[in-house]
């Protein structure tokens, strides 16, 4: 009879704790990362303005869906790097590696991603909402909005991601495979903020966006392991 | 238990209670009425609130169309229950017809009375969707054969 | 450090491969290839360039699933006891994993809980220092790695093999980028492992020094096992 | 029993099996096809009764519903096929889910179109944003980034894994846009329920429609098996059986 050396189960937070510090501590001393895609976000806002002009009534009936696209962008931008560099230095295939579930691992990644993306950009949308002449009621709607949709714009592109870290043209194809499966996130978010902005009720909206929001936290890690699995392996 | 079965479980139960949380967000989401407009009986409720965009709906009444000198129109529209006037200067859409359904977007100036700087008609098409059963049903019921998609 | 493998070693081998399958497009890199790695084992894949070692090496320590045939750790299908297998060897391939923006002790740190490590706190701590120590970086512990020159770097990424004992090492040209008294290191470093009753993996186009008697080479390219 | 549908299901994975037992089944399908659609689109262009209101503009109908529904079935058996090649790497399904995605593609796309030369002289435009059209523009969206994916990939094992698994991510949130897009387009509608005035299709119409969906189901078929042999023929091109073939050819 073999003897084993004991394996030791770590607790699966102590697993998803470790990678989140890991990734935040790196993107707070990279900090181009974190500036670029909330300039990014703030750029293509004041774009629209120059685009449409700057007439308050076309641009206050307009600014929710403008929020929510330049969410959508910049999650889009930011999240061609989420698994990149770990696939290029090779701290990748330690983390496949791990005795860890790989889903926890990428559960990890993920949450920090969305703390270093889109937290910043949803701190700033209210700013960026008074510059579209929308009123505060929307504006508080319009962030409840992106705080839970925002993560399922993270999971969703984190999936293209992750069947596209191989490739060397990933930026443009994550865009393509994610773009039609963001559809729900805009529509129930822009809508939501489109009732506020009229007075109707929103909370129907709302609870479809954390009804989407939980599904995908809960289920689109799976897909996102296996999709990094079989890049790598590939 | 052994830890690799207590992990499983965690996992499992995980997966469970986040399904079931979002099948339970759904359903609330589909208890909760989304209303997209104000029907006339919200409207006569004093739901809407005056001087900002809001949007209506309901039946035009039959009978009820002015037209002005210009493109100034005045229709009624109803949900059967209460009505309200609405008052657009614009081209009505070619499916705007008296009992048709439509929406308006515009500012509610007093109880009653909405000014619309737009009207959209409903589509009065029904159409036929891509399953076979589903668009011979519609067709069935409508008697017509409509523009698909 | 090793005591549990010894026992072990003398009754079933650590990994063991049976008639191993792999097809890259339409080409057959190797087949029937069988072979076992027993504890105290020094075992090098050799064989030209595009002969599928690190093709082998990927697939053996489970990041490739191209494959057919069978594998087993310790006796148990590969696929049964994934966990443990992962905890109980380390890849070290052509990347090393290492973070330019963290300092060695914190890329140590990091490799050890996401191995899932007993090592907790202090005691974490102190088997990083020693393992940086080990492989000659003392005083470098706390500079961030993009300061440190490419050797210095690999030494980093060389450090996690002294963090905990592990049974089985699989290292694909573990020589790169090393200066000559880095190689001799390293090479006496793998002999000592062998010798305590771990068991190691490796590709390399570097000649070994190692005494052949000792040395158990599995040939790829003329599509036949060696062994 | 089990035994024996286990033994069919991996004898029919096997390429070579698939060449052949498609090399009898091809000559059925194709005079299938024919036999339906030949006379179903003659039938329904030239000979079903003009439409009231429409005139003769609906017959577009009878290439525009079939279309529809070939390309949302070719999507789910692509994400199907994707799947049997993902989780039991049957070789065959992975080459089906490949030869899927364009067809289905096509098929998405001429749907588009003819519903597009339908909308013109019905709603006196070319495009509206109608919950159908929308959702079967993103239906072709959603093939276009398996046809990306696909190319994308040099190793073709790894392609099929990638592509299957976007795919079946793909059939999941396909309910959800479907259901979310029609949602957000009833802000063009009101809740007014319709009055019906009953009465019901002719058969002169139904029929040439039955056939007419048929046949693009059987084409379909036809264009799915055509090429995966193709595929299977350039895959397999170094075994024996396929050497053989090309030599008694």
């Amino acid at each position: 009879m073999a003897v084993e050396p004991e394996m030791t189960y770590p607790s699966l937070r102590q697993g998803l704790w470790a990678i989140f510090k890991r990734d935040l501590v790196i993107a707070f001393r990279q900090r181009s990362d974190l500036v670029n895609s909330l300039f990014f976000f703030i750029m293509v806002i004041t774009l629209f303005p120059l685009g449409v002009g700057p007439e308050p009534e076309i641009l206050s009936r307009i600014g929710p869906g403008v929020l929510w696209i330049a969410a959508l962008l910049s999650t889009l931008l930011s999240v061609d790097s989420l698994f990149r560099q770990d696939y290029e230095d090779g701290s990748l295939e330690i983390l496949l590696l791990s005795p860890q579930p790989l889903f926890i691992i990428v559960l990890g990644k993920i949450m920090a991603h969305w703390c270093i993306t889109a937290v910043p950009l949803i701190l700033v949308s209210p700013l960026l909402g008074v510059m579209l002449f929308l009123d505060a009621e929307t504006i508080g709607v319009l962030i409840v909005t992106l705080l839970l949709g925002t993560p399922v714009l993270s999971m969703i592109s984190a999936i293209g991601a992750a069947l596209t870290v191989g490739l060397r043209k990933g930026g443009v194809l994550i865009a393509v495979i994610a773009l039609p499966l963001y559809v729900p996130v805009l529509i129930f978010g822009t809508s939501a903020v489109e009732a506020a902005s009229m007075s109707l009720v929103f909370s129907g909206q709302l609870a479809y966006l954390a009804a989407l929001a939980i599904f995908s936290i809960t289920l689109a890690p799976f897909a996102i392991a296996a999709g990094l699995r079989i890049s790598v392996s590939g | 238990m052994n830890p690799k079965r207590k992990q499983r479980l965690i996992i499992v139960l995980g997966i469970v209670a986040g399904v079931s949380a979002a099948a339970t967000f759904m359903g609330v989401a589909l208890q909760e009425n989304i209303n997209l407009y104000f029907s006339p009986t919200d409207v006569a409720a004093g739901k809407a609130p005056l001087n900002k965009r809001i949007r209506v709906g309901g039946l035009v009444v039959a009978g009820s169309l002015k037209r002005g000198e210009q493109l100034d129109v005045t229709f009624d529209v109803t949900d059967s229950v209460e009505s309200l006037t609405v008052q657009y200067d614009g081209i009505l859409p070619d499916l705007f017809r008296e009992g048709q359904g439509i929406i308006a977007n515009g500012k509610l100036i007093e109880s009653g009375v909405v000014v619309a700087d737009e009207v959209l008609a409903k589509h009065d098409e029904e159409y036929m969707p891509p399953e076979v059963q589903d668009s011979l049903d519609k067709a069935k019921a409508q008697g017509k054969y409509s523009a698909d998609l | 450090m090793l005591e549990t493998g010894v026992e072990s070693q003398l009754i079933s081998p650590l990994l063991e491969a049976k008639s191993l399958l792999c097809e890259r497009d339409d080409r057959v890199l190797f087949e029937e290839l069988s072979f076992a790695i027993t504890a105290g084992d020094i075992t090098q894949v050799e064989g030209p360039n595009g002969s599928g070692k690190t093709t082998l090496i990927r697939i053996l320590c489970g990041l490739s699933s191209a494959y057919e045939g069978q594998l087993s750790w310790r006796g148990r299908p590969m696929s049964q006891c994934r966990e443990q297998f992962c905890q109980q060897h380390i890849y070290f391939g052509h990347l090393t994993g290492i973070k330019a923006p963290l300092s060695a002790e914190e890329n140590l740190r990091w490799m050890a809980q996401c191995r899932g490590s007993s090592l907790k706190g202090l005691a974490l701590d102190n088997a990083v220092d020693q393992a940086l120590a080990k492989v000659g970086l003392h005083g470098f512990e706390d500079a961030p790695v993009y300061t440190l020159s490419a050797g210095q770097k690999r030494r980093v990424a060389l450090a996690r093999l002294f963090l905990e004992p592990v049974a089985l090492w699989v290292l694909d040209e573990p020589f790169t980028a090393i200066d000559r008294n880095g190689v001799a290191e390293l090479e006496s470093i793998i002999e000592q492992h062998a010798k305590q009753g771990g068991a190691v993996v490796l590709t390399t186009h570097h000649e070994l020094s190692i005494d052949p008697s000792h040395l158990k080479v599995i040939r790829l390219g003329d599509a036949r096992e060696g062994l | 029993m089990f035994e024996t549908i286990k033994l069919y299901y991996h004898k029919f994975g096997t390429p070579k099996y698939f060449y052949d037992l498609t090399s009898k089944m091809l000559p059925w399908l194709i005079g299938f096809t024919v036999v339906l659609l030949v006379p179903g689109v003659i039938l329904g262009l030239g000979f079903a009764p003009m439409d009231e209101e429409q005139g003769h503009s609906y017959r577009i109908m009878f290439i525009h519903v079939p279309a529809a529904s070939v390309a949302m079935s070719a999507y789910v058996m692509m994400a199907l096929a994707g799947a049997i090649g993902l989780i039991w790497k049957m070789k065959m399904a992975e080459i089906v889910a490949k030869c899927c995605a364009p067809i289905g593609a096509s098929f998405a796309l001429l749907c588009l179109l003819t519903g597009s030369i339908w909308g013109k002289p019905t709603w006196g435009t070319w495009w509206v944003w109608d919950a159908r059209l929308t959702s079967m523009l993103v239906l072709f969206f959603l093939f276009m980034g398996v046809i990306a994916l696909n190319n994308a990939f040099e190793s073709a094992q790894s392609a099929a894994k990638a592509t299957a698994l976007l795919s079946i991510v793909g059939v999941v949130n396909l309910p959800i846009i479907k259901y979310s897009v029609e949602w957000w387009n009833t802000l063009h509608q009101t809740a007014s329920i319709k009055v019906t005035e009953g009465a019901s299709m002719p058969a002169e119409m139904l029929t040439p429609l039955l056939m007419c969906i048929f046949g693009f189901y059987f084409l379909f078929s036809v264009l799915v098996v055509v090429a995966s042999r193709a595929e299977v023929l350039e895959r397999e091109q170094r075994s024996k059986w396929v050497k053989q073939l090309v030599m008694v050819e």
